[in-house]
C-alpha cells in the first residue's frame, strides 16, 4: 500500500474511532448560523437575502475551527516526526492529509448547506447553485487550510493566527461562491463564476501541498 | 481564619451576590420585554423609526376586514381597543385570523399613514373548546374572549 | 556501507551546543553518545536523522550525504525518540501497523515485533490505557516490525522495568549481529558490548565560540 | 370511501396533522427500534466475551458481582 | 437498597419484572388516546381540526421539559454521592428527551405553520426549546468526546446542571415575555381552559407518553450496563493474556 | 501574595510574553466582521441594520476561538495538576482565569467593537449603548466559555463540542445585547435588557467557578 | 505525623488495577514503589496525591482522612510526575517561581533550588532552550523551592545524568532527616538507604475481579 492510501486510511479510521466528529463540525455550523437571526432580527425577507452569505461564512468559519486540529495532534505526538522520517515525500503527505480533511469535514458541511439555506428560506432557484459551489470551494478550503495549519504548527494561539492567515486567502471562494449563487436567484448567468472556482480549485491541488510540505519542514526543525 | 469561616464567608459573598442578581433579573421583568409594539404605543412613543420594519400587535377591529376582491390584498384596523393602526397586507393569511383575533404584523409605517405589512402572524389565546360550547357560552353571555390578550 | 559525519557543529536556540564533531558507524557498530544533560545528544540525534540541519559540517552515508536524497535516507534509518508517535483511540496493532506499513513492514514482521516487545495480548488494546513503560514498548516494537539498517534511539530505556531493558538489550545486539547499526543517546548504563562510545563533552562549545564556525 | 378521505382530509389541515403524527410515530418508535437492537447487540457481545473467559460467569449469576 | 440494583444481574431481574408494567399500560394508554384523539374529540371553535395536533405537540412538550429535570436530578445523584446507576439512566433518559423535544419543535411547527401563519419565529418560547435541544445534544456529544467514559459521563452530568437554568425559562417564557406562543391552557391557577372532551385524549396520551418513557429509560440502562461489563470484560481478558 | 493574584499575574505575564495574542484576537475580530458585507453585499442601510448583530455575534465567535486555548496548555504540560495541588481552591483558580481571560480578550474586544460599528455605519445613538452591552456582557461569556473550557478539556475535537456547548448558553447574552442596542438606536427604553445582562454576570460571577471547578476535577481524574 | 491507606483498589480504564493494598510511611521513612510496567505505581502516586480517587478504601494522615481536607492535604506534599508544569515561554526562575510562591516559598528558598539543582547560570534562560535532563531537574527544584512533609515523585531519575542522580539522592537523604517522608515509583535502582518496599505485583488483581469490591 503505498503512503496516499496508508494515510488516508488511518485518517479516515481515527476521525471514525473518534464518533460523531464531523457531526459536531456540522452542528457547529448550524448553531453558528442560527446566531445571526438572534443578533440581526428574523425578518424573513432580510434572512433570504443575507441566506447565501451567511451559509458561506458559517461553513467558512467552521472549517476553520477544524484546521486548528488538523496537523497539531500529529505534531505533539511525535507522528508527524515520524511521518516526515517516511520514505514517502511530505508533499504526498499534505495531499493525502487535506484528502481526509475534505471527505471528514468539507463533504459533511456540503451536505448540511441546503438544511441551513432551507432555514433562512433561500429561493428555490438557489439550490443548486449553492450545492455546486460548495463541492468546488470545500476542498479549495480544505487544501488552502492545510497550509494555514502546517504554517501555524506550534505557534502560541495557533488557532487565531490560523484563521488571520487563512481569512484573506479564502476571501475570493467566498465572494464568487455567494456571486454565484445571487446570480441565479436574480436569474443572471452565473458559469464564469464556477470556471473561477474550478479554476481556484486545480491551481490549489498543484500548489498547496508544495507549499504545506515546506511549513511542515520548518516546524520540524 | 480557620476553614470553615473562610469557607462560610465565601458562601455568604456568594449568595449576597446572588440575590443582586436576582434583583436585577426581577426588576428588568417587571416591563415586559417586547416581541411587538402596540398601537397605543406607535402614538405615545413619538421615536418610532418610520424607516424601520418592526411588529406591532394587538386585535383585529370588528367590521374593519374586508375580504379582498382580488384574493390577495387584505386591509384591516388593528387595535387594542384605545389606539387603532389601519394595516395593509399582500399575501396569504393564517387561518384563524378573523376579525376580534390577536395578530402579529410585521413591516413599516407608509407616508401615508398605512402600516404595510410584509407579514401577518395569528396570535390566539390559551382556550380550547369544541363549537358548540363556544356558541352556547357567547350565547349565555359568559363569554370574554377578545379583549385576553391585547396587551 | 558507513554511516559518517564530518566536522560537524549545531546551534540551537542561538547558542552552539557542540562543534567539531566527527562520528563514523559501520555495519554491526554502535555508536553511544554520553555527557552531561544539555550536551547536546539529543540534538545530534535529530541531526543526524535529518529533522535538524547541522550548522557546519557534512552527515553522509558511503553513496553520498543525506541532503542529496532525503527520502533514501529516510528509508533507510528508525528513529525513536521521546515523543510516541501513537494515537490513544487507535489499538496497539493499529498504531504498530501504521508506522510498519510505511516502511515496508509486512504481518509476520508486525507479529513478530509485538512478540518480542512482551505486547501479546494488547494488540486490541486501545492505546490510551498503556502505561508509560508499555507506551515506549510499542514505539520501540517499530524497530522490530519494519527492517531499515540504521537505529537512532534516544534513551531508549527510559520507564522500562528490567525485564524490558534486557529484551531491548538482545534486540540490538540481534540487530548488529545482521549487520545493523545502532547510534544510542544514554545517561544510563546499558550494558552492550563492543560499542564505540562518544562523549558529547569531548565536543563542547566554550562561552566564546557561540558565533565561531556557524555558517 | 368519501367519509376516509374526508377523515384523511381533515378539514383541510390532513398534511399537517399526518405530517405531526407521522413524524412523533416515526421518531418515538426508530428510537424504541434502535433501543432494543442495542441491547440484542451488546447481549451477543457479551455472550461471545463470556464463551471466550477461562473462568464463565452469566449474567444472570444470583449474587453477582456488583458496582456499588 | 437502590445501591443493590447496581449490580447488572439484580437490574436485569428488576428490570424483567417491571418492564411489563410499563411497557403494556403505555401501549393501551396511547392506542386509547389516539383513538379519542383521532376520531372522538371535537374540533376547536377557532382553529377547527388543526387541534388535533395538540395531542402530540403538549404530550411531547411536557415530556421535553420533564425528562431533561429528571436527568439533571439524576447527574447531581451521581455527582454527590457517586452512584453509578444515576450517571447511566442519566446517559439513558438523553437521547430519548432529545427525541421528545425534536417532536415537539417539529409538531409545533407543523401546528404554527396553518394557526399562526409561520413555521418558525424567534420568540422566547420557541427559542429556549431550541436551545434545550442543543443541550440535549451538547450532552450526548460531550458524554461521547473523551477516551474514558467515566470522564465523559461527569462532565456530561456537569454541563446538565448548568443548562437546568433553561428548564424554568422555558415554561415561564410564556409569562415574562410577549410571545406569539400561546400561554399555559392547563396547568393554570384558574383551571385548565380546555374543554373536558378535548382534556380526555391530552391525558390519556401524556400518561401514555410518561410510561412510554420509562418503559425506553429501563431499555437503554439495560443495554448500557450490558455495555459497560463488556467493556470492562474485554478489557480484562486483553490483559490476562498479556499477563500470562 | 495570594493564589488569585499570582495567577493572574502569570497569566499577564504569558500573555505579554506570547506578544501580540490579543492583538490577534482583535484582528480575527475584525477580518470575519469584513468577510459579512462579501457575502451579503454592501448596501448601507442593510449594513446598519445588521451592525450590531454582526458585531456581537463576530466577537461571540472571536472569543469562542480563545476559550479553546483557555485550559488546554495547562492541561498538557501538568501545570493544572499543580494548580489543583495548591493550597488553594479550584474554584479560585477557576475565578482566576476568567479574570485573565477576560483581560486579555474580552477587554480588547470591547475596545474594538465601536471601530467595527462605525465600519458598518452604526447609527451615533447606539454606540454608548454598544459599550455598556459588550462592558456588561463580555465578562459573562469569558465566565461562561472557561465552563465549556473545562468541560471539553482531553476531549476530542475540543474546539468545535466547546462552541456547541457554549453557543446556547451565551445565545441570551447575544440576544439582549442586540435588542439594548436596538432599542437605544430606535429611541426605546432599553434599560430592562441593562438590568438582565447584569443580572446574567452577577449570577455567572457566583456559579461558573463553581462549575468550572467541578469540571476541572473531572478532567484531572 | 503517619501517612498511610488501607484496602486500597483502583480502577483506571474500567480495569481493576489493584486492590486490597496498605501501606504506611512514617516521618523521614521513605517508601519506593516497584513493579512491572503496567502494574499501577502511577495510579497509586496520584490516588496517594488526591488527583484521583481510590475506588475502595482509604488515604489519611494521623489527623483525618485526605477527602476531608483537600486544600490541608495538598498543602502538605508536593507532587513530581512525568508532566513538567512549565511554560517554554517564561524564564526557568519565573516557572519555578510560580510554583514556589503559590506553596509558600520564598525567595531564599527558591535561590537554594536553584543551586542545589545545578540551575544556577540558567535563571533568566527561557524554558524552551532546557535539554530534557535539565527540564527535569527545574521540576525537582519545585522540590527544595517550598516545603512540604510529604514527596511524591514518580521515576525523578528519568532523563538525569549520572551526577545529577547523586544531587536528588542527596535532596532525598536529607528532607528524611529533618523528619520528611518520601514515596518513590521507580524502575531503576535509586540507591537510598533504609527504605520500604512495596511490589505492586503482591496486589496485582485477576482478570475475574472486575466488579468486586469496587465501590
Ligand atoms: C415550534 C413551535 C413550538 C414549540 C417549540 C412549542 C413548545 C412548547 C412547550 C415547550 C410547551 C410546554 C410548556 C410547559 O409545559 O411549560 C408547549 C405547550 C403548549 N403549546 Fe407549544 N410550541 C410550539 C408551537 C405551538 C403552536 C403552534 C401551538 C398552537 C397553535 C402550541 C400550543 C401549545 C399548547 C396548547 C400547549 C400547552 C400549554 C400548557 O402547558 O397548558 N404550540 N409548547
Ligand atoms: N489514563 C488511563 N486511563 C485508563 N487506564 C490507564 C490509564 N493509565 C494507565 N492505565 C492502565 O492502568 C494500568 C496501570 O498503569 P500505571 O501507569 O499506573 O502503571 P505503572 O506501574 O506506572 O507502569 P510504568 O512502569 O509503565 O509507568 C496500566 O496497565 C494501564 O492499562
Ligand atoms: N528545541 C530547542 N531549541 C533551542 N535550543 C534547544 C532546544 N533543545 C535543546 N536546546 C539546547 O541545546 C542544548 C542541548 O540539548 P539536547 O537536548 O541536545 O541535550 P541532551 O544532551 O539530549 O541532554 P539530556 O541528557 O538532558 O537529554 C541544551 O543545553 C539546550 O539549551
Ligand atoms: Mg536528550
Ligand atoms: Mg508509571
Amino acid at each position: 500500500m503505498n503512503a496516499l492510501a496508508l494515510i488516508l486510511r488511518r485518517e479516515i479510521r481515527l476521525s471514525m474511532r473518534q464518533a460523531g466528529d464531523s457531526a459536531i463540525i456540522v452542528l457547529f455550523f448550524v448553531l453558528a448560523a442560527i446566531l445571526f437571526p438572534f443578533g440581526v432580527g428574523p425578518e424573513p425577507n432580510m434572512l433570504a437575502r443575507m441566506a447565501p452569505g451567511v451559509v458561506w461564512v458559517t461553513a467558512l468559519l467552521a472549517a476553520m475551527l477544524s484546521f486548528e486540529r488538523l496537523f497539531a495532534p500529529d505534531y505533539e505526538d511525535g507522528s508527524l516526526e515520524q511521518l516526515a522520517l517516511g520514505p514517502a515525500p511530505l508533499e504526498t503527505v499534505a495531499l493525502a492529509k487535506a484528502a481526509a480533511h475534505w471527505l471528514t469535514t468539507g463533504f459533511p458541511l456540503m451536505i448540511a448547506a441546503p438544511l441551513i439555506a432551507l432555514l433562512y428560506r433561500l429561493p428555490d432557484a438557489g439550490y443548486n447553485t449553492l450545492l455546486i459551489t460548495m463541492a468546488l470551494g470545500t476542498p479549495t478550503i480544505s487544501l488552502i487550510g492545510t497550509v494555514g495549519a502546517a504554517l501555524t504548527l506550534g505557534a502560541r494561539r495557533g488557532g487565531v493566527l490560523l484563521s488571520l492567515l487563512v481569512i484573506p486567502l479564502i476571501i475570493p471562494i467566498l465572494i464568487f461562491g455567494t456571486a454565484a449563487i445571487d446570480a441565479a436567484i436574480g436569474g443572471y448567468p452565473f458559469r464564469q463564476h464556477l470556471l473561477l472556482l474550478g479554476g481556484f480549485f486545480l491551481g490549489a491541488l498543484v500548489l498547496t501541498p508544495i507549499a504545506t510540505a515546506a511549513a511542515l519542514r520548518q516546524a520540524l526543525e | 481564619m480557620t476553614r470553615k469561616q473562610r469557607r462560610m464567608n465565601f458562601v455568604m459573598l456568594g449568595l449576597a451576590t446572588l440575590g443582586t442578581a436576582a434583583a436585577l433579573v426581577l426588576t428588568a421583568l417587571e416591563d415586559k420585554i417586547v416581541f411587538f409594539y402596540s398601537p397605543t404605543d406607535l402614538v405615545t412613543k413619538t421615536t418610532i423609526p418610520k424607516n424601520q420594519q418592526f411588529r406591532v400587535g394587538g386585535l383585529v377591529k370588528e367590521g374593519t376586514w374586508k375580504k379582498p376582491e382580488n384574493g390577495l390584498t387584505h386591509n384591516f384596523t388593528v387595535t387594542d381597543l384605545r389606539h387603532d393602526i389601519a394595516i395593509s397586507y399582500k399575501g396569504i393569511i393564517p387561518d384563524i385570523f378573523r376579525e376580534g383575533q390577536g395578530v402579529v404584523v410585521l413591516g413599516k409605517v407608509q407616508a401615508n399613514g398605512i402600516f404595510r405589512a410584509d407579514e401577518v402572524l395569528a396570535k390566539h389565546d390559551e382556550k380550547y373548546m369544541p363549537p358548540e360550547v363556544a356558541a352556547a357560552l357567547k350565547k349565555s353571555g359568559k363569554w370574554e374572549g377578545g379583549k385576553a390578550r391585547a396587551e | 556501507m558507513k554511516f559518517f559525519g564530518e566536522n560537524i557543529s549545531c546551534v540551537r536556540g542561538e547558542r552552539l551546543v557542540f562543534r567539531g564533531l566527527n562520528f563514523a558507524v559501520e555495519p554491526g557498530g554502535a555508536l553511544v553518545l554520553t555527557g552531561n544533560n544539555g550536551s547536546g545528544k539529543t540534538s545530534l540525534l535529530r541531526v543526524m536523522a535529518g529533522l535538524n540541519r547541522a550548522t557546519v559540517g557534512k552527515i553522509a552515508w558511503s553513496d553520498g550525504p543525506i541532503s542529496d536524497d532525503p527520502e533514501k535516507h529516510h528509508g533507510r534509518l528508525h528513529f525513536i525518540g521521546h515523543l510516541d508517535a501513537q494515537k490513544p483511540v487507535l489499538s496497539v496493532g493499529e498504531n504498530l501497523e501504521m508506522w510498519a506499513r510505511l516502511h515496508g513492514g509486512t504481518d509476520e514482521k508486525i507479529a513478530m515485533a509485538i512478540k518480542k516487545l512482551k505486547l501479546d495480548g494488547f494488540e486490541d488494546l486501545p492505546g490510551r490505557y498503556l502505561s508509560a513503560g508499555q507506551r515506549r514498548r510499542l514505539s520501540l516494537a517499530r524497530l522490530v516490525a519494519s527492517e531499515a539498517p540504521l537505529w537512532i534511539l534516544d534513551e531508549p530505556t527510559i520507564a522500562l522495568d528490567e525485564g524490558s531493558v534486557a529484551a531491548v538489550r538482545a534486540l540490538i545486539s540481534e540487530h548488529r549481529d545482521a549487520g545493523g547499526m545502532a547510534v544510542i543517546a544514554t545517561n544510563v548504563e546499558l550494558g552492550l558490548s563492543d560499542t564505540t562510545k562518544l562523549d558529547m563533552r569531548d565536543y563542547a562549545a566554550g562561552q566564546d565560540d557561540i558565533w565561531e564556525g556557524v555558517s | 370511501m368519501q367519509m376516509l378521505s374526508e377523515f384523511l382530509a381533515m378539514g383541510g389541515y390532513g398534511s399537517f396533522i399526518w405530517a405531526a403524527y407521522g413524524t412523533a410515530a416515526i421518531v418515538l418508535l426508530g428510537l424504541l427500534y434502535l433501543s432494543l437492537r442495542e441491547l440484542r447487540a451488546t447481549g451477543a457481545e457479551i455472550a461471545a466475551l463470556e464463551a471466550n473467559s477461562p473462568r464463565r460467569r452469566r449474567m444472570d449469576d444470583e449474587d453477582g458481582d456488583e458496582i456499588k | 437498597m437502590i445501591q443493590k440494583y447496581a449490580n447488572p444481574a439484580r437490574f436485569n431481574r428488576l428490570a424483567a419484572t417491571l418492564l411489563p408494567w410499563f411497557a403494556w399500560p403505555a401501549a393501551i394508554l396511547i392506542f386509547a388516546g389516539l383513538y379519542f384523539a383521532l376520531f372522538n374529540s371535537p374540533p376547536d371553535y377557532q382553529q377547527g381540526e388543526s387541534v388535533r395536533i395538540m395531542y402530540v405537540h403538549v404530550p411531547s412538550a411536557w415530556m421535553a421539559l420533564f425528562v431533561y429535570t429528571c436527568m439533571a436530578i439524576s447527574c447531581a445523584v451521581g455527582l454527590i454521592w457517586k452512584h453509578p446507576l444515576a450517571h447511566i439512566a442519566a446517559q439513558a433518559a438523553a437521547p430519548i428527551g432529545a427525541c421528545f423535544t425534536f417532536v415537539c419543535l417539529m409538531t409545533g411547527s407543523l401546528w404554527g405553520k396553518p394557526i399562526w401563519g409561520t413555521w418558525w419565529v424567534w420568540d422566547a418560547r420557541l427559542t429556549s426549546v431550541l436551545i434545550l435541544f442543543f443541550l440535549y445534544l451538547g450532552f450526548l456529544a460531550l458524554q461521547n468526546a473523551f477516551d474514558d467514559p467515566a470522564r465523559g459521563e461527569r462532565s456530561a452530568a456537569i454541563l446538565a446542571l448548568v443548562g437546568l437554568i433553561n428548564v424554568p425559562i422555558i415554561h415561564y417564557s410564556v409569562v415574562w415575555w410577549n410571545t406569539l406562543h400561546q400561554p399555559a391552557s392547563v396547568i393554570k391557577m384558574a383551571g385548565p381552559a380546555i374543554h373536558s372532551s378535548m382534556l380526555l385524549p391530552l391525558f390519556l396520551m401524556a400518561i401514555g407518553f410518561k410510561l412510554y418513557f420509562l418503559t425506553l429509560l429501563l431499555l437503554r440502562m439495560k443495554a448500557l450496563m450490558m455495555a459497560r461489563r463488556a467493556r470492562g470484560m474485554s478489557m480484562a481478558q486483553l490483559h490476562h493474556q498479556a499477563a500470562e
